[in-house]
């Protein structure tokens, strides 16, 4: 079995899920556990044939005589596909396994039938995306996604802001899908000329040769339309909206894999079908990359919301992965290929990495809000104590977006460092001097997303709880909950700690795309060592950090317990002030004020102190209230004036239509005249 | 004779513990001369800790296992920094397990979790002291990460004995762009080391205190292994500085004498650069909070000066 | 030696006569020189300028001298050129002739006795204009033309301001003074990109430069708007009525004979330098005269503000003229040499017949208002005999405007329309349907111009006084008779015999046409010595027919008593066709393009309480355009105002970003 | 002394003079600017005594002794005196926050870099790296200006443009004719001057050195 085939079998499993989900719509019980562990099965299938195509190296095409008569179905499975549908299959398998806990809580409440079945929908529409060999494949499969991904944001549909939410995804992901079908437009039409329709399959656009200005053209469109699905700012609106409304194991596949196919599309468009850049496409794509990174985590600094805040983490990562992606494309127009293969591999294990530890935050923000029923952070408080597994499994995920040794996000973080910080080798001066700058900020990116999730973690579990609902109803979630969550983060661990393997395993894409490899350079003193360029010019050991901080940090433990002392529990010392409650903890808003006071052009805040004093004596206050709103300055700067002029030529266009049968008439005359005066 | 590698590194692991604190005691000798009072010797820090050993545990009712972890992560991450970077060899085997910037990262895993543990209490200090922490970390890292690539642009290498091999080994060259980015590093490793203008170690006045919040429940041993890996931390840090931009005399043979002799060296350049913090420190006032956002953007100038500096003139 | 003489000496008098030009209010400006005095040593030196330069001007024409010279003194954009051909010195012949009829009239009309205050500024500013007016005929080179040009302006402007005192007049100027300064900044642009085409800041020669360039296009139509704005062409005439009414008459007459005249000379003179000009230059210059033609006078109809009539009258001609350029234009993209003979004689003629009969007509109307006290026309009323030189003059202009024969608008405009039908016998496609559309709209422009000067004339000079007026109406001084009866005969002998302009055209066109096709001569293609007998003629059966009528019935006795009033009592003189109900018919026809303001109660009941009528045409475009887009462009860049916000670091930082983007782009 | 270390030294001084223009970007002490101006004249004088040595050029000695007396000493005395008469020696606010005007002053110092990667591939002298650097002390001084609020802290900027000015001539020909130096210093001497006046006059018109009071001079709405 070919791996093309192994994964044909596991989307025609998920389809043929999805169609018997619908017909055992009677028997949700039984559903819910069936369906997930069909799509489990299907997903480890996925990764499987993904894991095969990377290893092997060559392409699998297949044509399948099916769609519309002269437009068969091409689908096509090399390393860069592989590479994506390990990322799908892996992150899904964990997600389906929680997600047969995750919803035990919804059977009885409201129907899960829909759920079920868009969701294996959803997943067989992602893997076709990868799949696909032809633009009007590509874009069935990318609206198969889109539209099952819809629903699944509209799932609790009772609620006015879900659907608004829903609706603005809706919106933002056609706009970006009528740009992706301009690209391929441009790509097919203007290739060869001609106006046959073989032109549509990716192998014609390979073959043809654009010129520059089209080029450009199609890139930017392509770029645009997976932008916007991606949630690049300035197109990320969507994104905080839908993300915490959608069933958090759906949040957690749309963050973690969906986000990705938008890269895989940009690389697909970029290194494979219109091989041959300038530079400054490159650029444009860093500096995308930057902006995101940055505005991402700061905005994700001001959120109460767990979920909010995570998909703001979303876009800084997606920046993150454009800073690699853009480097690598800088790099291949100057013909570094090396260094391209190793800020494209940055670029890719990022991918990878982001998938595991914002699937794993997702299912672990789930797993927390499953507990408490509570969303805003400032309502919880010490569910380390009540969630322990949970708990613990979420630091993972935290020390891994924060980009902390040993574990994987570090790795992926460090090799876009070391990408960048070969730009020197550029001939271009200005680029010497700017990208580094870049680096600057990602390392601002870097200690910020340290800070939030400080913020995040120590808000929600550490302290004394602060919400509402009795302490002693809260309890640990499910064991497949709890599963799905733990092989996440063993993953995390394992990427951290054996980048060299992964990056041998991988290193068929670069060669691929980039025409070089690195796993020669990077695994050269064996799998202890990753040395991305060569070993003079840096090296990291994830093995001997790991382990050498378990045998440092025991070693400590044991020589200062050779002699036991006597451990006192005690209240926590009040400061001499008599009653201290929980809600005296330092809260998210309070953690995130030095960084509001820093970064405050970046944010249009409005802060609001009530004092209420019965007394009319401002000393004597008896209550206060603080109110505290920090919004998105994208809405004053880019959507309000888009807004705007949307609604100003629509009011415009509006005049066209009088209702009158005569203008209507005189409309198709000016039209008919138009036409042949053009054509005649 | 010469030494094998390996017994260089844990001879390395082993001075930094035993050093640091002789050398934070250095540092208050030094401080209390200058400003006219008696000091109560080098061997105080010793003592302190020796006592915090002692002293019996209280935690708080509801610290976790965080709160608990903590002082054993930092003193282990700090001890395992002793063997990466080059105090009196190059020659280290474990050298190559993390280059400067994995270097930070690791004193950031610190930074990490001690914030984790001053919000574990859930008392509004240790709140306050995490958040104020954290800022200063984020804006500080960007610096640092450009004073870093400006010194390996000069080497072209991120790995630490590299940069130290070709640096020693190179002839002289006044070089503004590595000026720049010394008093750049300085800048930050004041502000990483939480001491004054940024931080003020010597109080706990409750506005005025970053670290110190954060670290106020801790007691006992847990205290004494959180004091000790502060006074490694600013060792290391001085090391870091020594091993970046003054690197004369850390690179030659195994043989124990000459390593005696640039271990002597070594500890002669560390008292040096006491007597250099000392004098700032001196000279200047702690920082309301919010100045330092200026503090620390003079030091991503003069770190950005520094590496425009190496691609315009040099 | 006697070639250069005859070379250098009509160039040197023509420079003699704009120095002295210059120079003749300068007395004016001496404290202690009495203005009396002053007028008239300015006027008697302008005479002498005039005379001089006339006979310069006669002498290059015929000789077709051309001269160039180089000025020793450096000069911005390069060297400093003034030069004399025919198409300068053909221009220069209106100019001189109407300085001199309005200086002399000017002695009478705006005594330095009655007008202390106002006459220096108006005698020094008269000859500074007549002055650079000549010397931008005579620039050679973009910097000496924009020097002149612009003083040109100013000057007209400060004559045209005279009566500063009347909130009207300063409005008029002001209106005057930004469309002018629009055109410059558009002539600014144009000759930067001659200098881009051309290499040189100096004029080329005529034909010496390809227009198939795209930076040529673009010259062309900044040229049309800069001197368009000048000229008063349709959309750019706005400036022209209320400047024109505002202004002392003479000085209405200067500018409305001969300034506009300066923006149709540079015109010319630009588009002489082009060979291988497209169709579509012509064309939009044909479709402009005939826009400019039937609107002007639709205005004019709807007007009944003698002035502002007149002014609207200066328009239609700048659109017969625009016309004739046009036609020249298709001929010269054609390769027609007989049409564009037709069509630039045709429109040289007419600028300087229209130079004529305006300052005519304007000087007419200038001792009108003096004589009557108001410039309404719907109070005047039968003053042809209370006035009846003023009266025999404005006649003679009458119908010299409306271009009936014998008189000589005729001449021109039968050029024009030979033109027109030469063009649509000899040629096809879009030329010929052009110009077959342009002979019906000069017809056109010729009948209503007609009913328009019979409403002028038969509502100010015929009939009765319509309202008593407080000053008996009295006949203007000699001085300003004379200039009347002297443009009065250049009329007429221009229409008599046009034959003598002949060689003044043909010398003009061939400086100005230089491409295929060769030179022809006026006399051969036109039956040029036709009119002069048909003129003769039709003088001498008037005249027999007079005689003839003296002779035999004029001894019966004549009885007059007052008009039969139908049977009704009280006949009065307000009960007399007015202006505004004679043109009634036609405004109400062509109401879509004019938009007349009117005010009419409605009578209701049998005993209808007192009410009032009242019509007006407006400056359409410039209220229902100009005004309603530029109060829309103030509205919209109201934030670019917060940029003078007086902060001084502000300013430094607009001079940094310029700066810095000049660094960057350069 | 070898060329080698000339090279390197006037590369030294040019970071010195880079570093003391970001140091008047930044500070808000009105004395402090003071100094750090008579430093940045230093080490201009410096850099062309330096220069002058290693070309041969001598005039460039008395160049560099003109700019000692004129920017170290005298036009700080006079700017001195003036604050002093003036009673203006508080801190001054900018108009954008300080990191703002260091990234802006980043963003410049790498444009200039960037206008001048050209001339430094052609030109072959030895001082031709330190254009750059000459080129960004005139943005630096002209961004003073920009963000002070203050007229003598403005009229400072103006001051270190000129000094860029002067060091990118000495970098990019080896200094000026020295009627043309001689004229300048006696300019900027006579601008001192002239300045002084206007600031008695802003100051009894406004009672505020503050530029910002002149925006009161703006024509109303």
């Amino acid at each position: 079995m070919s791996p093309l085939d192994i994964a044909g079998f596991s989307v025609l499993l998920l389809l043929g899920g999805a169609l018997c989900a619908m017909l055992l719509s009677r028997f949700e019980r039984m559903l819910v556990p069936a369906a997930f562990s069909l799509a489990t099965l299907a997903s480890l299938a996925t990764a499987t044939a993904g894991f095969l195509a990377v290893l092997q190296g060559t392409n699998h095409a297949a044509t399948v005589a099916m769609g519309l008569p002269g437009l068969p179905f091409n689908l096509r499975l090399d390393p860069l596909a592989g590479f994506f549908l390990v990322v799908i299959g892996l992150l899904s398998t964990f997600v389906s396994l929680y997600s047969i806990g995750y919803l035990r809580a919804y059977l009885g409440k409201r129907p899960v039938t829909r759920l079920v079945v868009c969701y294996l929908l959803f997943l067989a529409g992602m893997s076709l995306v990868v799949l696909a060999d032809d633009a009007y494949f590509f874009l069935l499969a990318w609206e198969l996604m889109a539209a099952s991904s819809y629903f699944l944001v509209m799932y609790e549909d009772e609620q006015a802001a879900n659907r608004r939410a829903a609706f603005l995804y809706l919106l933002v992901a056609h706009v970006g899908a009528i740009a992706i079908l301009l690209a391929f437009g441009i790509m097919a039409g203007l290739t060869t000329g001609g106006a046959s329709f073989s032109n549509y399959t990716f192998d014609a656009m390979r073959a043809g040769a654009l010129s520059p200005g089209w080029a450009a053209g199609a890139f930017f469109l392509a770029f645009f339309g997976f932008a916007a699905k991606a949630g690049v700012i300035p197109l990320h609106v969507w994104l905080p909206e839908a993300h915490p409304v959608a069933p958090s194991n759906v949040s957690a596949l749309m963050s973690g894999i969906m986000l990705k196919t938008s890269i895989y599309g940009m690389m697909r468009v970029a290194f494979d079908l219109l091989h041959g850049f300038p530079w400054w496409w490159g650029g444009i794509v860093l500096c995308f990359g930057l902006v995101s990174a940055v505005m991402g985590v700061l905005y994700a600094l001001m959120q109460h919301d767990l979920k909010r805040l995570l998909a703001y983490h979303s876009v800084e990562n997606i920046g993150i992965i454009l800073i690699g992606l853009g480097l690598s494309m800088i790099f291949t127009s100057f013909n570094f290929q090396s260094l391209a293969a190793l800020a494209l591999v940055a670029s890719l294990y990022h991918t990878l990495n982001h998938a595991l530890f914002k699937g794993l935050l997702f299912m672990g923000a789930g797993a927390v809000i499953h507990a408490t029923h509570e969303k805003n952070m400032e309502e919880m408080g010490g569910l380390i104590h009540l969630l322990p597994w949970t708990s613990a499994l979420f630091l993972v995920g935290c020390i891994s977006i924060a980009g902390l040794p040993p574990f994987n996000g570090f790795v992926s973080e460090w090799l876009t460092f070391q990408a960048l910080l070969l730009s020197p080798a550029l001939p271009h001066p200005l680029l010497k001097l700017l990208v580094p700058l870049a680096a600057s900020l990602l390392a601002l990116t870097g200690a910020l997303a340290a800070a939030c999730f400080v913020k995040a973690f120590g808000v929600t579990f550490l302290g004394a709880w602060r919400g509402h609902r009795k302490k002693e109803q809260i309890g640990e979630v499910a064991f497949s909950m709890r599963l799905g969550m733990l092989l996440a983060a063993l993953s995390c661990l394992a990427l951290g700690v054996l980048p060299t393997l992964v990056m041998g395993w991988m290193d068929t894409v670069p060669l691929k795309l980039c025409g070089a490899r690195i796993a020669t350079s990077a695994g050269r003193f064996g799998w202890l060592w990753l040395t991305p360029y060569s070993h003079e010019r840096a090296s990291y050991s994830g093995p001997v950090v790991f382990f050498g901080l378990i045998a440092v940090v025991a070693a400590t433990y044991l020589l200062l317990h050779v002699r036991r002392t006597a451990i006192r529990r005690a209240p926590l010392w009040d400061c001499g002030f008599e009653r201290i409650t929980p809600r005296m903890q330092y809260t998210a808003t309070a953690f995130a004020m030095p960084i509001r006071r820093v970064f405050g052009f970046f944010f249009s805040i409005r802060e609001q102190l009530e004092l209420i004093s019965p007394q009319n004596h401002p000393v004597m206050a008896d209550s206060l209230h603080f109110r505290l709103r920090v919004r998105d300055r994208f809405w004053n700067w880019f959507y309000e004036p888009l807004s705007d002029i949307a609604f100003w030529i629509a009011r415009r266009v509006g005049r066209l239509q009088q209702g009158r049968i005569q203008i209507y008439l005189l409309y198709s005359f000016v039209t008919l005249i138009v036409l042949l005066a053009f054509l005649g | 004779m010469t030494l094998h590698p390996m017994g260089i590194e844990l001879l390395q692991l082993i001075l930094l513990p035993l050093l640091a604190p002789a050398f934070v005691g250095w540092v208050k000798i030094v401080k209390c001369r200058m400003q006219g009072r008696t000091s109560p010797g080098l061997l105080q820090p010793y003592r302190d800790i020796r006592r915090l050993f002692i002293k019996d545990v209280v935690l708080a009712d509801n610290a976790s296992w965080i709160f608990r972890v903590t002082p054993y992560l930092a003193f282990g991450v700090i001890l395992m920094t002793a063997g990466i970077i080059p105090l009196i060899s190059v020659d280290l085997p474990l050298a190559a397990t993390a280059d400067i910037i994995a270097l930070v990262m690791l004193f950031a895993i610190v930074r990490f979790f001690t914030a984790l543990a001053g919000m574990d209490i859930g008392t509004a200090f240790g709140g306050m002291g995490s958040s104020r922490e954290m800022m200063i970390s984020s804006l500080a890292e960007p610096a640092m990460l450009m004073a870093i690539f400006t010194v390996s642009l000069a080497s072209s290498s991120t790995s630490l004995t590299q940069m130290v091999s070709v640096m020693a080994n190179g002839h002289f060259m006044i070089r503004p762009s590595l000026a720049f980015s010394l008093i750049a590093f300085i800048l930050i490793a004041l502000a990483e080391t939480g001491r004054i203008p940024v931080d003020n170690p010597a109080t706990h006045l409750e506005l005025t205190m970053i670290h110190e919040a954060m670290i106020l429940e801790y007691s006992g041993r847990y205290l004494a292994l959180i004091e000790w890996a502060g006074m490694m931390k600013l060792m290391v840090f001085f090391s870091l500085g020594i091993a970046a931009f003054l690197p004369w005399g850390i690179a030659g043979s195994g043989d124990p004498l000459s390593l005696l002799l640039r271990g002597l060296f070594f500890v002669a350049k560390l008292a040096v650069g006491g007597v250099v913090m000392v004098l700032i420190e001196t000279g200047l006032a702690k920082m309301r909070i919010f100045r330092l956002p200026e503090y620390l953007g003079s030091a991503f100038l003069l770190a950005t000066l520094g590496m425009i500096a190496f691609f315009i003139l040099e | 030696m006697t070639e250069e003489l005859t070379a250098t000496l009509p160039a040197l008098l023509l420079i003699g006569a704009a120095s002295l030009a210059a120079l003749s209010g300068m007395p004016m400006i001496v404290r202690g020189v009495n203005p009396r005095f002053g007028q008239r040593c300015a006027t008697l030196t302008l005479v002498l300028a005039a005379m001089a330069g006339l006979g310069g001007a006669l002498v290059s024409l015929l000789n077709r001298s051309r001269i160039v010279f180089q000025l020793a003194w450096p000069f911005p954009f390069g060297p400093a050129e003034i030069g004399i051909d025919p198409l300068t010195a053909f221009f220069s012949l209106p100019i001189l002739i109407v300085a001199l009829c309005c200086s002399l009239y000017a002695l009478d009309y705006w005594p330095a006795r009655d007008n202390p205050r106002t006459v220096r500024k108006l005698t020094l500013f008269f000859g500074i204009l007549v002055s650079s007016m000549l010397f931008v005929l005579m620039a050679r080179s973009a910097g000496v033309f924009l020097l002149a040009w612009e003083i040109m302006a100013l000057a007209a402007y400060f004559v045209l301001t005279t009566d500063d005192h009347t909130p009207e007049v300063r409005d008029a100027g002001t209106l005057y003074l930004i469309c002018t300064h629009t055109g410059t900044l558009a002539l600014f642009a144009a000759f930067a990109l001659l200098k881009s085409i051309s290499g040189e800041f100096t004029f080329p020669g005529a034909g010496s430069l390809s227009a198939a360039a795209p930076l040529a296009t673009a010259f062309y139509l900044l040229v049309l708007l800069g001197f368009g704005f000048k000229a008063g062409i349709m959309p750019l005439h706005v400036w022209l009525p209320s400047a024109h009414a505002n202004a002392p008459s003479h000085v209405s007459a200067i500018m409305s004979g001969v300034i506009l005249k300066i923006g149709i000379y540079g015109l010319v003179r630009t588009l002489s330098f082009f060979t291988g000009i497209p169709l579509w230059w012509g064309m939009v210059l044909l479709v402009l005269g005939m826009v400019s033609g039937i609107a002007g006078v639709l205005y004019a109809l709807g007007q009944h503000d003698i002035k502002r009539l007149l002014a609207y009258h200066s328009i239609e001609n700048i659109g017969i003229i625009t016309m004739g350029i046009g036609t020249a234009l298709i001929g010269a993209s054609l390769g027609s040499p007989v049409l564009v003979l037709l069509g630039m004689a045709g429109a040289l003629l007419h600028v300087l017949n229209h130079a004529t009969f305006k300052a005519l007509l304007f000087l007419g109307a200038g001792s009108v208002i003096h004589a009557a006290g108001t410039r309404e026309i719907d109070h005047m009323g039968g003053l042809l005999r209370r006035i009846p030189w003023t009266a025999a003059a404005f006649l003679v202009g009458a119908v010299a405007i409306c271009g009936l024969p014998p008189l000589n608008g005729f001449v021109s405009e039968l050029l024009i329309y030979l033109g027109f039908f030469n063009g649509v016998i000899d040629h096809s496609g879009a030329a010929a349907v052009g110009l077959s559309l342009a002979a019906p709209a000069l017809a056109l422009i010729g009948g209503l111009a007609v009913a328009c000067f019979v409403k002028v004339f038969g509502v100010v000079f015929l009939g009765v006084p319509r309202v008593p007026s407080a000053t008996v109406p009295h006949e203007a001084g000699g001085w300003m008779r004379l200039p009347m009866m002297i443009l009065a005969g250049v009329c007429i002998v221009i229409g008599v015999a046009p034959v003598a302009a002949v060689p003044l055209l043909d010398a003009a066109v061939a400086t100005w046409y230089q491409g295929p096709g060769g030179y022809v001569s006026l006399t051969a293609v036109t039956p040029l010595p036709w009119i002069t007998y048909l003129a003769v003629g039709l003088l001498a059966t008037a005249l027999i027919t007079m005689l003839l009528y003296r002779r035999t019935l004029g001894k019966s006795p004549v009885t007059t008593s007052a008009t039969w009033g139908c049977g009704y009592l009280a006949p009065d003189s307000r009960m007399q066709y007015t202006a505004s109900s004679f043109a009634g018919a036609l405004v109400d026809l062509f109401s879509g393009v004019l938009c007349p303001d009117r005010h009419a109660p409605a009578i209701k009941s049998p005993f209808p309480t007192r009410a009032r009528f009242e019509s007006h045409v407006p400056e359409t475009v410039l209220e229902r355009v100009y005004l309603p887009v530029l109060a829309r462009v103030y509205e919209k860049f109201v934030p670019l105002r917060r940029l003078q916000n007086g902060q001084v670091h502000l300013y430094i930082l607009y001079t940094f970003i310029t700066l810095v983007v000049l660094l960057a782009i350069t | 002394m070898s060329t080698e270390l000339v090279i390197q030294l006037n590369t030294l001084l040019a970071a010195m003079i880079l570093l003391t223009s970001f140091a008047l970007l930044v500070q808000r002490r009105m004395f402090a600017i003071l100094h750090i101006f008579a430093w940045q004249g230093f080490f201009l004088g410096l850099s062309t005594a330096v220069i002058g040595f290693a070309t041969g050029e001598h005039h460039l000695y008395i160049s560099s002794l003109l700019t000692l007396v004129m920017k170290v000493i005298l036009l700080p005395y006079i700017l001195y005196t003036l604050i002093h008469k003036l009673k203006i020696h508080r801190e001054i606010e900018s108009v954008m926050n300080t990191p703002a005007t260091m990234l802006a002053g980043i963003g410049l110092v790498i444009f200039s870099y960037h206008l001048t990667a050209p001339v430094r591939q052609l030109s072959t002298l030895m001082t031709r790296s330190t254009l750059a650097v000459a080129l960004a002390t005139v943005m630096l001084g002209l961004l003073m200006m920009v963000t002070r609020r203050h007229a003598v802290s403005q009229i400072i900027g103006f001051l270190a443009m000129e000094n860029g000015l002067f060091f990118a001539a000495t970098s990019a020909t080896y200094g000026m004719p020295m009627v043309v130096e001689l004229g300048v210093a006696l300019d900027l001497l006579i601008a001192a001057f002239i300045f002084g006046i206007f600031f008695f006059h802003i100051n009894t018109t406004f009672d505020s050195l503050d530029v910002e009071q002149m925006a009161k001079l703006k024509e109303g709405d």
